[in-house]
Parts: structure tokens; sequence; C-alpha cells
């Protein structure tokens, strides 16, 4: 069956296009710099990251202009690389696919980035290894731009997996901290779970199509067999949750807080966790010939995206409750690209708006925890709207931003989504529009245990607001929170059409969806909610509660306990008992072999008893058994 | 190039005249009378590697005509690859070991002999080595497999744990029963050309013969057991991690690098090459056993508590993938697998000996006996992981590029066996991470502050450096060593007269 | 029809079931000296079927070589080695006795079917063979085709002889030793543990008769152990205890007693005579009372003789 | 009268010879046991010689008699050593060669 969207075909990179590869090239070598330079980088290093990252936003800014200038049909560009592999019919190149998608997110990766950085030069000023920080995330936003441009799914699974060993250094960065080192074991191991699904997808393309190349890919997907399309649909869907911390293997995301906050702003809200929704999307046209899998993802998304709220309003550290948040808002990204051509666009219009507020959420929560000698708990905050006044603003507009209140961008981009759901079906509108409820409703708790009530900070804590180069960071992203939505709204579609292959239909900024009301109309009553519980008298201990829906809500859904009894514990005692049974039969049995050899040499020494008659007795006995044959010969 | 002097005799006699004057010089100046042998070998080694590609340097002198056993050296793509894997082992080995006698471990007994005795011991490992990598006469291909226990024999004893004596002992009794074994086949591979007219030991003739299906049946069994203990499948495996548990890092380095690999290299030389239809008939089997030592490998470099046993188990488990790609019987798996020899070679060795820097260091290698060592030995932290991340085949290494190859090749045909085998990168992500975080993440026991007191020094950087940037090169661009190697895998897979399985005909055999 | 009874036939039945029970004799027998005399005994029996067998040579060469050399040899062999080593005949090695006589039995049977129905050609007789007479047949077949064999067993023999001297010469075990080793060894003895450096005292240096029964008395008229030899004390002939030897000995004592008595006025002569009287009494316990004082030396060792 | 008799007799002599080896521990009396054996072997060779009417079996019985007398001499030779080690008769006792 043909698919119904017609294949981009990329044109060979002229001009600047052909120095795309120097976006990656700048931090890879700034990154080689740090690593290698040692402790002679420590002064001026984690300026040369700052730069690093600039270098590439720079580049990718360029490419974008140049970009805008050409005609639709010549935006995607593909810079041929090296030959990778090439053995009998499996020939692998290494090459990059400068699109609109890739640049959009590229442009995301760097300039967030960029953001951070800046950011993390004011947090991390006094750690002593900060060089080694700037270098590991240099690190990753090589690995990232990697994943983004890379032409096949080869290299983007070079990225991929790049992606994942960074989120280890830099989750693992505090590695004297025990649960640190453990954290980042977790996340690299649940992601390589996930890579699994992206290498039983690679070697089904392979087998299915010759080739990995997403261009050979998309004209070669109608040839296969439904059967095999879906099962490659599934396993991109495994690749994704891995990465992207969607249900099945989300449990990595919330213990991933414990890197410090531009990582967990960086890493774990703008950029590394949208790489599986990048996925979905990039391969699209296997998607849409496979209603199961497409609906999988969608099943996965809402799943998702209500484990993410659930979360989100049971945790008191303001860093889990925020990665709850991202985790459901990924969640609405899944539901879009699930549902189809259309949904891709608004799924990466949603992940480019979030990238924004979300991390300005992050850091502002990183000023805060500053402020607080590094205290993540929400109920030793209070009424700090007074004394940090820039965090309390930029953090309250991303605030509104993500609950979506209509001028501001978390609203347009979610919008779309709900409208999508409801059209998509009525279950999955119902759910994202009460999702987008808990969304509001754990926002406004988290708004009014940190900034407003009664001061209930601890002891010898005076909190006072962020130095200036903390602050700029935030102010920018706001903005971003501010314009992005509008902006972007129609525009958005028509730039990503033709990679995602939907149809846009533009509407002003003000002529808003009936379900866009009713969403809204929710997310006011969620507020209302979260403004009443939360502005009395609040303990500053956790109080015990029997209440299963917060327990269940602080245990992270129990998914922890469900791991460790069923991986940890149970493939424990198998490995043991594989163990043993080397131990015992393989090996032991070789060393029975030469018990027995003993053995049988122990009973055969009694025989030389050394008594000349016993001798004489058996000497008789052979001569009687030589003439019994004898006699016998005879006779037979 | 006039091929008038025997430039593949050369190279491979070059070690052994250097480890009998290393023999005869005592002391230090024996051991480097050794390292400079080794050197000298590694730039004729690397010479031949790159000549050898535009002429051919093959040579054929009879040897007992009666048998028509040839003295017959080759070196065709896998040959050359394995070659150039021995002659850049040995000396980084060598510097490794350097203060042999000097480290006191506990647990280890004295060294019996000295330095100089280790140095001429390994290259002669290395000179046997070589010319089993280029013999193509069977029965030269089964003195020199067999001349190569001897000296890994005495490098076990003569260095290493209270136990060495046994370790070496079983080692040595494994591989002599599967040589055994071998010489049965090896005889009726006489026994076969002898009733097909001439009796000739040749490799590459052989396939042509015909003989009846029991017999070629017969003859793969014997070699298949023969190279299946060398390069350890599971039920023949239980030697190696005792060996290397008791055995000087270094010596295992070498064990694993040189000879295990001449188990995978028989399998495709001999068992691929002279017996193609027994090859096809044995493939289930063998692909089955290849998967369970792939899994079996794993998991029990999970529940390890001695890093070099652990390391050990790793190789058992990355030789199930090697043996799967060989028995995959593509052009892509057997290239891999070829690929994945060398990769192999060079990530074990990086692991091994960051275990023995550890060893050198702590005295010990059980887990247990570490932690937060990052604290005090950031740079040896990092050899480590980046050398374990190679061994968990993380993409930008040659171990990923090996495992990929193999596992795209051999999806088509044994789909449910990939399927499998792609667990085992998740195994080894746990069984590597989790021993860094308990070796080198958390805090510091006061025997860990007492004992880690030093970095990698200059001689430790000089070993590992080359080996981690080998990795990497090889990880980004492998092409070039995969058009040295493909040429094997093409001449096999003619042999064997199967074709690569063309795109869309999935899970057909 | 009658059996013809031949001298042979008597023979036989005469000296086959002596030879038998010689056998049997042999291997019951406790005493080792019986066995061999009966199995003399058998081998004379064999002679005389060798007799009957027309083989008169060998009837002689049996009784003069078999019996009369061989036997011999064994029982001088049975002198030296003592005739009492009679061994009980209760079996030490576990269940030999028992499978050595199954065993024996079914050889025995074995070989009486393999060999006893053997000869089938019937009468047979050396009349015709032995019609030169029965030596020269012999010799001419000794000296003819076996001469070879003949002259080997000669040189056998030689060995044999040369041989048992050999073997039985019985060089000391030890190195002997030297007069000034013997010398300096009994020196030492008697400093550390008091032994008599002299010779064993002969028989009867007081005694009234010399027969090496009779043991020898020492000045106060005790027994002097060392005298007695040893075997005869384990075979119970020697004399020990004779009330006569001491009689001199009492009366020398109680007179000396007597002059004493006149010197110091005590009366200690009846005491002394009663106490002697007793053949238990160690006469230097009076000794000891009338010695001089001699300058103040402590218990001499010599006195306790 | 036929010489089997003669025949059956040596087998019965021979195994008593073979009993007395086996069941007595006094060496000189197991060495007359040998000695029997051999003259129960002489008589069937007699036996044989007059059923052939040949005297080859009188002269293998003749050089049996003079190896015997070379061999009893070595052996009491032997027993006469082991005697004075030994001090003691019992075959038993001689089991050196007991692993």
């Amino acid at each position: 069956m043909v698919s119904l969207l017609e294949i981009v075909i990329p044109v060979e990179a002229t001009g600047l296009f052909s120095y795309s590869w120097l976006m990656i090239a700048i931090p890879m070598l700034v990154s080689a710099i740090l690593l290698l330079g040692g402790k002679a980088t420590d002064s001026w290093g984690h300026w040369l990251g700052v730069l690093g990252v600039l270098g590439s936003l720079a580049v990718a800014l360029a490419l974008w202009i140049t970009m805008l200038g050409l005609p639709v049909a010549e935006r995607a560009v593909h810079v041929s690389g090296f030959d990778w592999v090439s053995v009998g019919n499996l020939n692998l190149q290494a090459g990059l696919l400068v699109d609109q998608l890739s640049i959009l997110f590229a442009l995301l990766v760097t300039g967030v980035g960029s953001l951070i950085f800046i950011y993390s030069v004011g947090y991390m000023a006094h750690d002593p290894n900060r060089r080694l920080f700037f270098a590991f995330l240099n690190l990753f936003i090589v690995a990232m731009l990697v994943l983004v441009l890379a032409d096949n799914y080869l290299l983007l699974f070079l990225g991929w997996e790049g992606v994942g060993l960074a989120s280890y250094l830099l989750i693992g960065f505090w590695q004297g901290r025990h649960s640190a080192a453990l954290a980042a074991k977790k996340a690299f191991v649940v992601n390589r779970v996930g890579d699994l699904g992206l290498l039983t997808a690679m070697f089904t393309m392979v087998g299915l199509f010759g080739s990995v190349n997403f261009t050979d890919v998309n004209q070669a997907v109608g040839s296969a067999s439904t059967t095999w399309l879906t099962a490659l649909g599934l396993f991109l869907l495994l690749a994704a949750c891995g990465k992207s911390a969607q249900v099945p293997l989300q449990s990595w995301l919330l213990d991933a807080m414990e890197g410090p906050t531009p990582v967990s702003a960086l890493i774990h809200a703008a950029t590394m966790v949208t790489a599986g929704v990048y996925l979905v999307v990039r391969s699209h046209s296997i998607y849409e010939l496979t209603a199961a899998a497409s609906l999988a993802v969608c099943i996965v998304g809402v799943v998702t995206l209500l484990a993410g709220a659930w979360i989100g309003s049971t945790k008191d550290d303001i860093k889990k409750v925020l990665a709850g948040s991202t985790m459901s808002q990924i969640g609405y990204m899944m539901l879009a690209a699930g549902i189809g051509p259309a949904g891709g666009a608004f799924a990466i219009f949603h992940l480019f708006t979030h990238g924004f507020f979300k991390a300005n959420l992050f850091l502002g929560a990183g000023s805060v925890m500053h402020a607080m000698n590094d205290d993540t708990d929400m109920r030793h905050f209070g009424a700090l709207r007074k004394v940090m006044p820039w965090t309390f603003v930029t953090f309250g507009i991303s605030y509104l931003a993500i609950i979506g209140i209509p001028p501001l961008a978390g609203f347009y981009s979610k919008d779309h989504i709900v409208v999508a759901a409801w059209e998509q079906g009525w279950y999955f509108g119902l759910l994202a529009t009460l999702g987008a409820g808990i969304t509001a409703f754990y926002m406004t708790r988290l708004m009014m245990m940190t900034f407003f009530g009664k001061k209930r900070w601890a002891e010898g804590v005076h909190p006072h607001e962020s130095p200036k180069i903390l602050l700029f960071p935030l102010i920018v992203l706001s903005i971003g929170a501010i314009v992005l939505g509008v902006v972007l709204n129609n525009a958005i579609q028509y730039w990503l059409a033709p990679p995602t292959g939907g149809h846009p239909h533009s509407a002003a900024w003000w002529d808003i969806p009936w379900q866009g009301w009713v969403t809204l109309l929710v997310v006011l009553v969620g507020v209302g909610i979260g403004y009443l519980m939360y502005r009395g008298e609040i303990s500053y201990e956790q109080p015990h509660t029997i209440n299963p829906i917060v327990y269940i809500g602080r245990n992270d859904l129990l998914a922890d306990q469900f791991n460790d009894v069923v991986f940890v514990r149970g493939g424990g005692a198998a490995a043991a008992a594989v163990a043993t049974l080397d131990d015992v039969i393989v090996d032991g049995s070789v060393r029975s072999a030469g018990s027995l050899a003993k053995g049988i040499g122990g009973a055969l020494s009694k025989l030389e008893s050394g008594y000349a008659r016993s001798y004489g007795l058996t000497m008789v006995i052979g001569a009687i058994a030589v003439g019994v044959v004898l006699i016998l010969g005879r006779l037979a | 190039m006039d091929n008038s002097i025997p430039l593949l005799t050369v190279l491979g006699v070059l070690p052994l005249i250097f480890s009998l004057i290393a023999f005869a010089v005592r002391g230090r100046a024996g051991k480097h009378v050794a390292f400079v042998g080794s050197l000298v070998t590694m730039v004729f080694g690397i010479w031949i590697f790159f000549a050898a590609a535009s002429n051919d340097f093959s040579e054929m002198v009879p040897w007992i005509k009666a048998i028509g056993a040839w003295y017959a050296l080759s070196l065709d793509g896998m040959g050359r690859a394995m070659v150039l894997l021995s002659v850049i082992l040995v000396p980084i080995v060598l510097i490794a070991e350097w203060t042999l006698d000097s480290k006191q471990t506990d647990g280890h007994l004295e060294p019996r002999w000295g330095s100089n005795v280790f140095g001429a011991l390994a290259l002669m490992v290395e000179g046997f080595g070589l010319f089993v990598f280029m013999a193509s006469d069977v029965l030269l291909f089964y003195i020199f497999f067999e001349a190569t226990l001897i000296p890994m024999f005495f490098l076990i004893t003569g260095w290493g744990g209270a136990k060495r004596g046994k370790a070496a002992m079983k080692f040595l009794l494994y591989s002599l029963a599967g040589g055994l074994i071998m010489l049965f086949a090896v005889i009726g591979v006489y026994a076969v050309t002898a009733g097909a007219g001439q009796p000739s030991f040749l490799i590459d003739d052989f396939a042509a013969i015909a003989m009846s299906e029991t017999v070629q049946k017969m003859l793969f069994v014997g070699f298949f057991i023969a190279f299946a203990v060398k390069a350890p499948m599971v039920p023949v495996h239980t030697w190696l991690p005792d060996t290397a548990e008791q055995a000087v890092p270094g010596a295992t380095a070498l064990l694993v690098g040189i000879l295990d690999k001449i188990g995978t290299f028989g399998m495709i030389r001999i068992c691929l090459g002279m017996l193609p239809g027994a090859s096809l008939w044995a493939t289930p089997l063998v692909v089955v056993l290849a998967v369970i030592s792939i899994i079996y490998g794993a998991v029990l470099a999970i529940t390890s508590t001695d890093l070099l046993r652990l390391v050990s188990y790793t190789s058992v488990s990355h030789f199930g993938f090697m043996v799967l790609g060989i028995f995959a019987f593509t052009t892509s798996s057997i290239t891999g697998s070829i690929f994945y020899m060398l990769a192999h070679g060079f990530s074990s060795a990086a692991l091994f000996l960051a275990v023995g820097f550890l060893q050198n260091r702590r005295g010990s290698v059980a887990i247990a006996d570490f932690g937060g060592v990052r604290e005090f030995a950031p740079l040896l932290a990092g050899v480590f992981l980046v050398s374990g991340l190679a061994t968990l085949g993380l993409p930008g290494t040659a171990n990923f590029a090996g495992e990929f190859v193999i596992m795209t090749g051999a999806w088509p045909r044994q789909t449910a066996a990939v399927a499998v085998a792609v667990f085992a990168t998740v195994l080894a992500a746990v069984y590597v991470l989790w021993a860094y975080q308990r070796v080198f993440t958390g805090q510091p026991s006061d025997e860990v502050k007492k004992s880690i007191t030093s970095d990698l020094d200059g001689r430790e950087k000089l070993v590992i450096g080359p080996l981690i940037a080998l990795l990497l090169v090889f990880g980004f661009f492998p092409q070039p060593m995969i058009n040295v190697v493909e040429q094997t895998a093409v001449t096999t897979m003619n042999v064997v007269g199967m074709t690569d399985p063309l795109p869309g005909s999935m899970g057909g055999k | 029809m009658i059996p013809l009874i031949t001298g042979q036939v008597v023979a036989f039945w005469i000296f086959a079931p002596l030879s038998v029970a010689g056998a049997v004799g042999m291997v019951v027998s406790r005493k080792p000296v019986h066995s061999a005399i009966s199995l003399a005994g058998m081998m004379v029996a064999l002679a005389c079927l060798y007799a009957s067998l027309d083989a008169p040579f060998l009837f002689v060469a049996q009784i003069i070589v078999y019996t009369g050399a061989i036997m011999m040899l064994f029982l001088f062999t049975m002198m030296i080695v003592g005739v009492d080593s009679t061994d009980s005949l209760i079996e030490t090695i576990k269940g030999q006795r028992v499978a050595a006589s199954i065993f024996g039995f079914v050889l025995a049977v074995l070989l009486i079917l393999a060999v006893g129905n053997g000869v089938v050609t019937g009468r047979g007789g050396l009349d015709v063979a032995n019609a030169g007479g029965n030596v020269q047949g012999l010799a001419s077949i000794t000296f003819g085709p076996y001469v070879f064999a003949f002259l080997l067993t000669a040189a056998l023999l030689m060995v044999a002889a040369v041989a048992a001297i050999v073997l039985a010469h019985g060089e000391p075990l030890g190195k002997r030793e030297t007069q000034a080793e013997r010398a300096r060894r009994k020196t030492m003895e008697f400093a550390e543990q008091g032994k008599d450096p002299g010779p064993l005292p002969g028989p009867g240096v007081y005694a009234r008769h010399n027969s090496i029964e009779y043991p020898a008395l020492l000045p106060d008229g005790s027994i002097s152990e060392e005298s007695v030899s040893p075997t005869l004390a384990v075979r119970g002939v020697a004399v020990v205890e004779n009330d006569g030897l001491r009689a001199a000995y009492r009366a020398a004592v109680t007179e000396f007693i007597e002059v004493q008595d006149e010197n110091t006025g005590s009366d200690d002569a009846p005491r002394v005579a009663d106490e002697l009287a007793d053949p238990g009494a160690i006469a230097e316990t009076y000794v000891e009372q009338i010695s001089i004082e001699v300058a103040g030396s402590d218990s001499d060792p010599a006195k306790e003789q | 009268m036929s010489p089997n008799a003669y025949l059956v007799l040596s087998a019965i002599l021979f195994s008593i010879g073979v009993l007395g080896f086996l069941i007595r521990r006094n060496v000189l009396i197991i060495f007359m046991s040998v000695e029997l054996m051999l003259n129960a072997a002489n008589l069937a060779m007699v036996a044989f010689s007059y059923a052939n009417g040949n005297l080859l079996g009188q002269v293998g019985a003749f050089f049996v008699m003079v190896v015997a007398a070379a061999e009893v001499v070595i052996g009491l030779a032997i027993i006469m050593i082991i005697f004075k080690t030994r001090r003691s008769a019992s075959v038993d006792d001689q089991n050196q060669l007991k692993h």
C-alpha cells in the first residue's frame, strides 16, 4: 500500500551546508581539550565550554537562516559523510541530514544549552572539577547533535548511546555520593534496555530494506509485511520509552535528579528525554502503516501522562515534582506523535516550547536551592517571593506557561495536542484534559509551597537573590515561554509539514476550538483546588500518610519496588543459580572424573597386598582360567 | 618484492630467536632484549600487514613427502589481522608486566623465574601463534597449535596466585584433550586425501575432495571440539576463569588476546574452509551453543566477585558472539566476527591490564576490597571505564562495530538466536557498570586510602594509551580493516557455496 | 575278563597311596621336621613308581639326588632356621584358606580331566627302548641331541653353588669393633651405668660344681645373676638357689660377729644367726657396721656389689 | 596298566603341592610344596615316556631334577638370609613390597 505522503528526497549539500558538521566538531574539540588538558585548563575551562556551545549555536542559526531562504523542496539537505562499514550487501554510511526537523532540534539543543551553560558557570562556581563538568556537558551536546543530525538510524544510535553515556557521567558527577552513582548506573542500564529495541529495529530494517538510511527506509517501507512493520514500530517504541522515560522504563528519570540541577535542566528536561519523541516523529513513515504500533504509542503516551502527573502531585522534593511533570509533558508529546501525521508537528511544537519553560522551571528551582543551601524539600521553603523577586517572576511566567494559560506558549502547544487527542478518540481527549487539570494542580501546589504562604525556613538559612549570571538565563527563557506560543503557532506546522508529513491548517492565535475552552476551565479548577489546599498551614515534616494514592505516588508508583523484586532479586537468584550450576555440574563433572581415576587406582592397589601367598592364589586362578579357555576351545 | 626471501618464515622465527636470546641473558638485560625483540617483530609485522595487501607472500616447500605434509605458509585477510593483533599485543603486555619482579600481591607466590624468562616465554607464545595464523597445512597448523600450550603453561605457573600450578594444569589438560581429538581428525584428513590418490595436508585443495558425509561429519566434530575448547564455549570453558584468576593479568591478556583467537580462527580456516558440508549440518547445534555461551558468560560475569574472573567471563560471552557470526554464513557476519576477534583482542587486553594496575596497587582483585578508588586515581578510573565501555560495546568503539555487523548479518539467517543474543548487550552494561560502581565510586575504605596512593604513571599510560586509541580508531573508522578482512569471508562463502540473503527475504533460512 | 595283575599294578597300588599320604602329611603337619620327613617318604614312594615305569636310573637318581641331597639340605636349613618355628595353623590373610582350597580342588579336577585321559595309545612299555639298558639309552639321548642342554645344566649347577656360598656367607652386618673402641665403650658404660667393666664371672669361682647350670657365688654368698646363661634360665634348668652354697659363708659371718661382741660387749650373735638363716637377707647390712671409719666417703658404688 | 593312572596321581600330587603352597605360612613348607609340585611333574613325564615308548620323558625328568637341585640351593640360601635379618620364618612378614 503506497504511503499517502510524498517522500522527501534530500538534496546534496552545497555552500554553507557542507560545513554543517562544524556544529558537532566545535563542541567535540572543546570537550577533547578540557578532558585531555587536565588541571591546566581549570581556570578558563568553563568559559571555553560556553564558547563551544555558542559556536555550534551560531552555525545552527546560520544554517537555519539560509534554510529559511531556500524553497521548501530543497530544505532537506544531505551532507554525505564517509563510508562507516560496507561489507557484502550491507553498506552503512555516516552522513548528516539537515532538514527542518533536525535544524529545529539543533536550535533547541544549542539555544537552551548555551543558556544552561552560562547558568552552570555560576552554579558550579565552587565545584573543584568544574572543568570536567563542562567537558561532559560538551560531550552531551556533541552526542545530542549527532543524534538529531544523523541521516541514518545507525549514526542516530551512536548519538543515542553517546547521550546515554553523557547522562551517566553527569548524573554520577558527584561520584562520592553513593546514591548518585547508583542513579547513574540505573539510568544507563534502563536506557540500555531501551537501546535493545533500537538495535533489533535496525537489524529488521537491514533484513527488510537492506539499509538503515532514513530516505531508503521511507521509500522501501511500503514493500514490507505489516506484521514486520508492527514489530519494527514496537521496537522503536521500546527504544523511545527507554530514552524518554515512558511508562515501562520510566523509573530512572526520578533518580536522575541526583545530578546537578543544570544537568537536570538540560538533559532531563529539555533535550535528551525528548529524543524518544524525535525518533517516533522521524520514523513517521513506519508508524503510518501500522495502526497497532501507533495506537501503542498513544496508549504509552496517555499512561505516562497520568503517571507523571500523579507522581508530580505527591512529591515534596521540588526537583522530583518537576521531573514528574517532565514525564507527563513528554507523555503529551508521545500521545501527539502517536496520533499520526498531523500529531508529529504538534508534538515537536510542544517539545520546543516545553524545552524553554521546563528548563526555566528547573533553573529557577536551581536558584531556589542555591539560596536554600542546596535543600530541595519544598516544606522548608515558603514566602520566597519577597526575598527572590526575579526568580519568582520568571518562575511564575513558566508556571503559567506549563499549565497552559492562553497567551503563553504552553497553552498553544498543549492545546493542539488536546484537540488532536479529542479527534483521535473521546477517551484520549478526556484523559488529556484530566492530565492538564492535574498538571495545573501540582504546579500550583509547588508555587504555593515555595513562594507563597508563611516562612518555614530552617535556622541558619537566610535566602537571598541569586547572582546576575544565574538570573540572565532565567529571564531569556521566560521571554521565550511568553513569546514562542504565539509566534510559532501556525509557522511551525508549515515549517515541519514536509519532514513529518502533516497537513497544516492555520488558525489565528485567538480562535480556540471548544476543546481548548474546556481544558482551560479544567485547568482553572485545578489551580483553584491547589490554591485552597495549600494556602493554609503546611507542616515542616512530611506527614506520614495512610492515603494509598499519596503513598503510591510518593514511591514512584511502586515502579522501583517492582523492578527490584522481579529483575534485581529474581535476576540475581537466577544468576546465582547459573553460577552454582556452572561450578557444580560443569566443573564438578571434570573434577569428579579426576577423583574417579584416583578411586579406581586406590582399589587396584589393594591387590598389591605384599603377601606371596595371595599372589600365588592369583596365579592359580589365572592358570585355571587359561585351562578352562583351552578346554572350552577344544570342546567348541 | 621477489619472494626469494621467505618473509613469512622470518616473521614467525624472529620472536623465537629473540626469545632464545632472552632466555640466555640473565636478569634485567634479558628483559630489555625481550622487549626490543617484541618491538622489532611489531615493526616487521606491521610492514608485512601492509605489504601483504599488494603481493602474495605464500611459501610452499615439501616437508614430509611420504605423508604429503607441506611446510606451507600463506597470509590471507584474516591471517593479516591476527598477525597485526599479536605483534601489537606482545610489546604492550611486556611493558605492562615491566615491574613483575618487584610486584608483591597478597596471595601471590614468589615468581619462579626472572623477568627475562617472562619476556622470552611471551615471545615464544607470539612466535608459535604467528605460525599458527600463517599455516596453510593442517599438520603444520596442528603442531604449532599444540606448541603454543607449552610456553603458556609456564607463563601461568611462573608468576601468579597461590593455586597457579593447579590452574595451569587445568588449562593444559583441557587444551591437550581438545588437541588430542583434533589429532584424530588430522589423521582422518590424511586418510581421506590418501584414499583420493595423492595424500596431502594442504587446506586449500581439501574441500574439493569428495568424501562420504559421515567422514566429513566425523572430521568436523574432531576439529570443532578442539576449537570449542580453545575459544572457550560453554560446556568446556571452566578453565579460562580459573586461569585468569590465578595467572598474572599480562599473561592472561596474552592468553585471551592471541591463543583464544586460534579457536575461532581455526573454525573459519578449517571447519568452514575444509568441511563446508559438515559445518552446515552442525550449524543449528553450534548456534544454540553460541547463544548459550553469550548469555551464560554474561550472567556469570555479573555474579563473579573477582575482577579477573569477571573479565574472563566477558570473554566467554564475546566468543559466543564470534561463533554465532561464523556459523550464520553471511559475508557480513563472518567479516564481523573476524573484525570482532581483532577488536576483542584489544578490549580484553585493555580491561585485563587495567585490572592489573588495580592489582599492582591494592594487591588483590576481589571487588569487595575496593571502593571509592576514583577519589585517588581518577585517570585509572577513566581508563577502566573506557575499556569497560568498549567491552559492553558502546557505539564508537571497535567492539560495537564488530557486534553490530555480526548481528545485522546473522539476523536474516538466525533471527531467534540474535534476538536472544542481543539481551547480552544489556547484561554487559550491568556487569561492567556494577563492577565500576562497586570499585570506583562511593566512599573509599581506609585500606583503599592506604594502598591506592598513585594514579597512572608514565609506563602505565604507555600501556593503556595505544590500546584505547586503537579501540576508538577502529570504532569510528572500521572500514579499512573491514576491507582487509572481507577477503577471507568472501572466499569462505564461496567454499561453503552459500550466498547472502537478499533484503526482504526475512526469516528464511 | 579278570584283570591281568602285573607287578606294575601291584607296585602302583602300594606306592600311589603312600605318596599321596606323604604329600598330605607334608602339608598338614605342624612341625616342619615332620613335614620334611613325610616329603622324603613321598619321594621314595615316587622312586618306586619310577621303577615300576621301567625307569631304573631315575629310581636311583630320585633316591640319591632328590631325597638324599635336596631333602637333607632342607633339614640343614631347618636346623639353622630353628626347628621350633611352628606356625599356628590360624590363617592371617582373609579368605585365603577358603579360596585356596576351592581353587586347589578345581585345579585338581581340571588337571585330572585334561591330563588324566591324555594317554590313549594303551600299554606301551619301554622294553624296546631299554633294550640296550636304561642308563645307556638315557646316556645316548642326553649326550646325543641334548648335549648342549646338559652342558647348560652343568653351568647352572656351578653358578648355583657359587651363588649359595656368596648368599649364605654371612658377612658381619655391622662394622667389627676394634679393641680401643671396646675399651672406651666399657669405661663409658661403667661411668654412666655402673656396669661392671670386667668379664662375666665364670661359673664356679666358689661353687662346688663347674657345670654351667650352677651360678657363680659372690664373696657375700649371694648369686651373681650374670653368670647364669639366659637360655638355660628360660628353660628352667639353671640351679639358682641351693642352701649348701651359703653355709660356709654364714659360719664365717657369725664367727666374726662373736669376736665383735667380745670387743664391744654387745650380744648380736644370736640375732645375726637368725637373720642369716633367712636366705633373702643381704649380707652387707652387717658389713657396714663393722667398717673402720674410712676418711668420711659416702656410699661407694663398689660396696653395692 | 595304562599310564593314565599315573597321570591322575601326578595331578593329585600337583594339586596337593599347590594347596600346600597357598595355605602354609612357613617359608620352608612352601618351598617343599614347590618341590612336591616338581616331583608330580616328573612323575607325569616319566609316565608319558613309558606310554610313548621312548626315553625322552626320563631325560626330561632328569633335567628337572638337576634344575630343582640348583633352585633349592639358591632358595634355601635366600631363606637363610631372610631369617638372619628378619628373625621370622613366616612368609607373610616378608611383605615389604606391599603398596
